[in-house]
């Protein structure tokens, strides 16, 4: 019951956030939908069972991530930007024009069309498991789980987080200016050679 | 007592981190360089005596420790070949043990007071530090090769301290001299090592022994001469240039060159025992290889000879080095005539007076300020407390009774005899041992008289002097070492033959006791023993071993003699009661002679000097040992011959082979070259170059750095794939 | 109950729409976010068969890395994209083309 | 369901009554709604009474009487502020963008709301009793900082842009350290509801995890002054440092979109002092186990944890008082240099403690296991 009414409010949340992001012009508004998006996918990972994947989901991605987003559509002025390119590209406009929700739609469609496709026997091969609602805690579970089976995925990912923190900071911070003297050096050579 | 890593180690490792730690001192913080070196040999000090009293208080012949760990396995299925490093201690590695750190511990001590403001004095305490610690690390060894690694690591400590001061030529040429000499023995070592290894498999020395009691050396030969002979001659040859015996002994009194108490070390603890602590260690060889004639041969030779050529000589460092020698050349006597214990002992003794011998004359030198005797005397006055230790250690080395070298030297000599009445190839040995022993005394004395006695010869060099002081480092040392030239510390008796019995473990003879000579009775005790391995737990059995009487284990009787019939051990009695009345009239004669000599002046030395001007002359010119090495063999001989290979090398060799070779490149060199660049370069490179632009320049079109472009691709991609394996 | 086939579905419409955005957008700000929603849809797809295809956890763990991946993507993607706009003074996704070389010859 | 409110609601005779007439499910929807409603309503009385507390202790602390006409001492000041703030004119910046204008309040607050569905109040007044209790909190709370940057982003004014970014950043850095902390606590534990949390430190105050050991009593100053931080409580109030940044990132706001940001700010600081007292200071215990099984114990744990929340609290209002506000230099260095480290460091030193001592507290080592 509770799961039905979750799983509706959050689907719908996503679709519609979703379909608002793809529509709208406004990249800050597109990261707001992002934020419905994502809140929404952490209620769907709920009605699944899975409260620590949900909990993390709100924790790394709207306390985190869309945070750094908004930062860097702000930083970066947030423009919405018109194809430069000649030829084909210009067959997949940019948002804003008319024919983006028809290009939209269209490769949703054939895309969505094609993976269901591909799919289709899928679901005769996968046997459902018809599980009750009855909710069971996952979290020492997860714990085991990340510290015997997938440990070596765990150390790496530790790893890449270290790589990702130390990677952006030098990335991001901004290039020394050329220190003073140089050019000083410089105008000295030239007027040594002024003087010969 | 637990034999761990933690327990065994620090006895070699102590003096060894000593030397690492001062390898990275010397340069920023010189001062503190001297105290870590004798704060490590003192540490090693009291880790050999945990030993020390260990076997003391088991106190048992077959007590023995042997654990080894793996150091290189390099097995491969089947091929076992392992190489595994390991201690062995057994009684004679315990009291080996603490004789090296004893006398090494105060060896430091002294030098910190001898060499202070001295050139380089740091280094100094560096090297001693390594040869130390290489010395320990060959005590413990329990196999040959790593004897052997630690002995070439003592070779060339000894080269980097003879050749301390190398500012002086004969300095540096003296440490190069060593180094060669004592190559030529090294070289035989190794190839004894190799030969055992070819018989045995092993080469670790239980392993050795449990090979000779099965009898593995009998019947083998190589060259038509016996395995075991060839073997225990190579390795006898180590010892005969480590030791300074017969044919190489040039090398030990130019080493003189050094710090006094690098002599000290070379001479007493170290460098020179390591030689006779390897015969020791292979005697089972030497005794199964049939090697006692000649070994006793060069023993008695290089007693006699040295001890001669010491009579004359004027530094008071010199006389000192030929004494070394002429009783390096008793303990090999010793081993040759099979008195294996007697002559360990003399090792330990000799250690002991000796090491004390050379710091006191460091110290005369040093208070002094110079080296030769003739000008010295009556510097009783000047430096009273060297002037005991001294004449404690001359004593001693003379073979007064109640001092330890009566003891050691006496049971040497007593089987010497032993050996004269059995077996008439032992005459000269044994003749020569005796007349060895009347000679030590005399020069020992004239050495003592010259310097310590009479009037002054020099007034400048008496008046600069100063009057000695009690110092800690300056005279303690000496005085400690002279403590222990007493007799009663290794005989158990005053005069070591169990006339006058002093308190010992058990009453007995404890050094007669627990150093048994490893002959084919004693030997089975090693057949089908466990390896143990050396660790951080102590995996020893803990059952006691089972008491073993003793019975004296006499040597090599000649043929057709039971030497452990009742007979020849009253045979023996007899011959030690005979040596030990002999020694002491021949050592009463010889003393009287000096005193007459030297204090009464009844005799003029030059009467001996005109009388026997021939024999002086050789004498003088060291029995023409240097000249012969130096001026025939290397001048005349492998000079010749090198400059011969060298214009081969370049007139032959070079100009025609080399030179001729190099031509016919050319020639196919320019051959190559034209193939190289007209074929390769221009058709196979450049026309792959072109051939691959031209192919670009289609499928670069691909790549145009746009990356929704490729994102549509993979789209179309999915959707193509999708079609492909679902339609 | 809700059926697998449900999860499914809104898995695709986050995968279609996060395809979308990253196609006909030429803020690279706005491809990132595109990157997120399909990672998102993975990410509820492997949780949704972890549920009903086999009833273990592990599904769960591979979402749980998706978001670590996630993480660390946005953190240096960003990183690069203000960097880009420091040099460019714009985030235009044609104006990255400094490799490339001209098609003319 | 047994975690739950209504759970143990549903445990009561005249309830199970009603169960059985409405349906299992019904009842517990109306206990949820009645009990979510009344937090609710505590918990912006609460914030209400904060901003007074606020003015009454700034006055005190400053050697004034404060607000003194509305009602006895003042109290009635809130309700004369609520009304005022409700009857304001909400005005909106011209080149404001609109969406985001109306709707960051609206995220602060439900970021702050959110965290009471897991806040222990006493052993069973708790909406729910989450397996994910504390990592729930910390994450759902993170929306203040989306809200506040949104907020600031919003207004298109220099002043509340700039208090928008700074707000997001410190918020963001923050996290780590709480998030450290509040680890540390969860090793000991062994757990991340907070009934978990809390049942341990049960009896005298030397259970409480803050005696714990050395590192636990390091952590609870290291999650306090990260609290304030995360808060936007002077010392570190430069989202809306006023000397220079007018307001910061509510300078536009009037009328009830000002409220609730205000609001959402001192509730949060009620939640945090809340979250602070369950993982260090006792949580809802008290000694001696008075009157256990009964109804009335809840009330008491209520009390219990009111009383040391509201000290909390005072703390947090004197400290703001009292210092001088930070750089914003010197927030990043303290965060990035000094808590993070201490942090980590306190992490490492309790995981050795535990596996070196067993899990036993310092007390329990001195003075043995028999004493509780």
């Amino acid at each position: 019951m509770f799961a039905n009414i979750l799983f509706s409010v959050s689907s719908l949340l996503v679709i519609s956030s979703c379909i608002l992001m793809m529509w709208t012009k406004n990249l800050m508004h597109s990261c707001v939908y992002l934020l419905g998006v994502l809140i929404g996918v952490a209620g769907l990972y709920l009605t699944l069972g899975a409260d620590f994947v949900a909990a993390t989901q709100i924790m790394v991605y709207v306390g985190g991530v869309v945070i750094l987003m908004l930062f860097a559509v702000m930083l970066t002025g947030g423009k919405d930007y018109q194809s430069q390119t000649q030829k084909i590209l210009n067959l997949f406009p940019s948002m804003g024009n008319k024919y983006t929700f028809m290009w939209g739609v269209g490769v949703a469609f054939v895309f969505g069309c094609t993976l269901i496709y591909f799919f289709r026997n899928l679901f005769s091969v996968i046997k459902v498991i018809e599980s009750d609602d009855s909710y069971t805690p996952t979290i020492e579970r997860l714990g085991e789980l990340l510290v015997t089976d997938h440990l070596v995925a765990f150390e790496i990912s530790s790893v890449l987080l270290l790589g990702a923190l130390v990677g952006a900071a030098i990335i991001a911070r901004p290039r020394k200016e050329r220190p003073a003297f140089i050019d000083d050096i410089v105008d000295d050579h030239h007027h040594d050679e002024e003087h010969h | 007592m637990n034999y761990t890593i933690s327990t065994i180690a620090p006895i070699f490792l102590l003096p060894f981190f000593a030397f690492v730690l001062n390898c990275i001192f010397i340069k920023k913080i010189p001062k503190i360089v001297p105290w870590v070196s004798v704060a490590g040999i003192v540490g090693s000090f009291f880790f050999a005596l945990a030993v020390f009293c260990d076997f003391m208080s088991v106190y048992n012949t077959d007590y023995y420790i042997h654990k080894i760990f793996n150091w290189i396995d390099l097995s491969h299925g089947e091929n076992v070949f392992k190489i595994n490093l390991g201690i062995y201690i057994d009684n004679m590695t315990a009291i080996m043990l603490l004789m090296v750190t004893g006398v090494a511990s105060l060896i430091h001590i002294f030098s910190t007071w001898y060499m202070k403001g001295d050139v380089r004095w740091e280094r100094f305490f560096v090297y001693l530090s390594l040869f130390t610690s290489a010395m320990l690390g060959l005590v413990l060894s329990d196999n040959l090769l790593s004897i052997f690694m630690f002995w070439e690591m003592m070779g060339f400590c000894s080269y980097s301290l003879i050749g301390f001061y190398f500012e002086k030529e004969e300095a540096g040429n003296a440490s190069l001299k060593a180094f060669m000499t004592t190559r030529v023995g090294d070289v035989f070592f190794l190839l004894g090592i190799l030969a055992i290894w070819a018989v045995v498999g092993s080469v670790d020395i239980p392993s050795i022994y449990a090979a000779i009691a099965e009898g593995a050396f009998e019947g083998k030969s190589v060259f038509g001469i016996a395995l075991a002979s060839f073997a225990g001659f190579c390795i006898f040859c180590g010892t005969i240039g480590k030791s300074a015996q017969f044919p190489l002994q040039v090398w030990l009194p130019d080493a003189m060159m050094g710090p006094t108490p690098c002599s000290a070390l070379i001479h007493a603890a170290t460098m020179v025992a390591a030689g006779v602590y390897l015969s020791l260690r292979m005697y089972p060889l030497m005794y199964v290889g049939e090697l006692n004639t000649m070994i006793a041969y060069i023993g008695g030779i290089t007693a006699f000879g040295a001890a001669t050529i010491a009579l004359i000589q004027k530094d008071l460092k010199a006389v000192l080095a030929y004494s070394t020698i002429s009783q390096l050349g008793y303990m090999v006597l010793g081993i040759g005539v099979g008195a294996y214990n007697a002559a360990f002992m003399h090792l330990v003794t000799h250690a002991i007076f000796k090491a004390c011998l050379f710091l006191s004359a460091g110290s005369v030198i040093h208070s002094y300020h110079d080296k030769y005797m003739p000008n010295m005397g009556g510097l009783k006055k000047k430096l009273p407390y060297t002037w005991i230790a001294m004449w404690c250690c001359t004593l001693a080395i003379a073979g007064v009774p109640f001092f330890s070298g009566f003891v050691s030297k006496d049971r040497i000599l007593g089987d010497a005899l032993f050996m004269l009445y059995t077996n008439n190839a032992f005459f000269i040995p044994a003749i020569l041992g005796f007349v060895g022993a009347f000679l030590t005394p005399f020069y020992m004395f004239r050495m003592m008289f010259l310097t310590f006695h009479g009037k002054n010869r020099d007034k400048d060099k008496y008046d600069h002097c100063h009057k000695e002081k009690l110092t800690w480092n300056q005279n303690v040392p000496l005085l400690i070492l002279s403590v222990f030239t007493l007799g009663v510390f290794f005989s158990g008796s005053l005069t070591g033959q169990g006339i006058i019995k002093v308190v010992s473990p058990e009453g007995k003879d404890w050094f007669k006791v627990l150093v048994e000579a490893p002959v084919q009775t004693n030997l089975e005790k090693f057949e089908g023993r466990k390896k143990q391995i050396f660790s951080f737990i102590d995996d020893r059995d803990k059952t006691p071993l089972p008491q073993t009487n003793y019975e004296h284990q006499s040597g090599f009787a000649g043929p057709g003699y039971d030497i452990n019939s009742e007979e020849a051990y009253n045979d023996l009695h007899h011959a030690h009661v005979e040596g030990a009345i002999l020694s002491v009239i021949i050592v009463a004669f010889s003393i009287l002679l000096a005193f007459g000599m030297y204090i009464f002046g009844w005799i003029s030395p030059s009467f001996f000097y005109d009388k026997l001007s021939f024999w002086v002359k050789a004498i003088k010119n060291k029995y023409f040992m240097d000249w012969l090495y130096i001026d025939v063999f290397i001048k005349k001989g492998l000079l010749k011959l090198n400059n011969f290979l060298s214009w081969f090398d370049s007139g032959i060799y070079d100009r025609y082979a080399i030179d001729g070779w190099a031509k016919v490149n050319k020639v196919i060199f320019k051959a190559s070259h034209w193939f190289d660049r007209v074929v390769v370069d221009s058709v196979a490179v450049d026309g792959t170059a072109v051939g691959t632009e031209i192919f670009s320049l289609v499928t670069k079109s691909v790549q145009s750095g746009y990356i929704q472009k490729y994102l549509i691709a993979l789209v179309g991609a999915i959707v193509a794939l999708a079609m492909f394996l679902g339609f | 109950m809700i059926s697998l086939k449900a999860y499914l579905f809104v898995s695709m419409i986050l995968m279609v729409t996060g395809l979308v955005v990253m196609i006909s957008r030429k803020n690279i700000v706005a491809i990132l976010l595109g990157i997120e929603l399909i990672l998102n849809s993975a990410a509820l797809n492997f949780v949704a068969y972890s549920k009903y295809a086999a009833n273990n956890l592990d599904g769960h763990i591979f979402s749980l890395f998706i978001i670590v991946i996630a993480a660390a993507e946005a953190a240096v993607g960003l990183a690069i994209v203000i960097r880009f706009f420091q040099v460019k003074e714009t985030i235009h996704i044609d104006e990255a083309s400094e490799l490339r070389e001209e098609l003319t010859r | 369901m047994e975690n739950t409110i209504a759970g143990y609601f549903l445990s009561f005779a005249p309830v199970q009554h009603l169960a059985d007439s409405l349906g299992v499910g019904f009842t517990s929807f109306l206990i949820f709604f009645a009990f979510c409603t009344l937090f609710l309503v505590i918990l912006a009385t609460v914030g209400g009474f904060g901003t007074i507390a606020e003015r009454k202790i700034s006055a005190d602390l400053q050697a004034r009487i404060g607000p003194n006409r509305v009602g006895p001492y003042g109290l009635f000041q809130l309700i004369a502020d609520g009304i005022k703030m409700i009857s304001k004119e909400d005005i909106m910046p011209r080149s404001a963008d609109k969406f985001l204008y109306y709707l960051a309040p609206f995220l602060s607050l439900f970021g702050v709301v959110c965290t009471i569905a897991v806040m222990p109040f006493s052993k069973n007044l708790i909406l729910t009793d989450l397996n994910v209790g504390v990592f729930y909190a910390i994450a759902i709370s993170s929306l203040v900082g989306v809200g506040i940057f949104l907020g600031g982003y919003a207004s298109n004014s220099k002043w509340s842009l700039l208090g928008g970014m700074r707000g997001a950043s410190q918020i963001i850095s923050y996290e780590i350290p709480v998030t450290l902390t509040i680890m540390m606590i969860v090793l000991i534990a062994g757990g991340l509801s907070f009934n978990t949390l809390v049942a341990e430190q049960a009896g005298m105050p030397w259970n409480w995890y803050i005696f714990h050991n050395p590192f636990t009593f390091i952590g609870f100053f290291v999650f306090f002054i990260s609290t304030l931080a995360e808060t936007n409580r002077a010392p570190f109030d430069l989202p809306e440092a006023e000397s220079e940044l007018v307001s910061g990132y509510h300078t536009e706001y009037t009328g009830i979109r000002f409220g609730l940001f205000a609001l959402a700010e001192y509730i949060e600081i009620f939640v945090v002092s809340a979250v602070s007292v369950s993982l260090f200071l006792g949580g809802y215990h008290i000694p001696f186990g008075l009157l256990e099984g009964t109804f009335s114990n809840e009330i008491l744990q209520f009390g219990s944890l009111f009383l040391k929340t509201c000290a909390l609290y005072y703390v947090v209002i004197w400290v703001r008082w009292t210092f001088p506000r930070l750089r914003v230099d010197q927030l990043m260095s303290i965060c990035w240099k000094y808590l993070t480290p201490i942090a980590i460091f306190n992490l490492v030193g309790t995981a050795i403690w535990i596996v070196a001592f067993d899990g036993r507290s310092m007390f329990d080592l001195f003075f043995g296991s028999g004493v509780h």
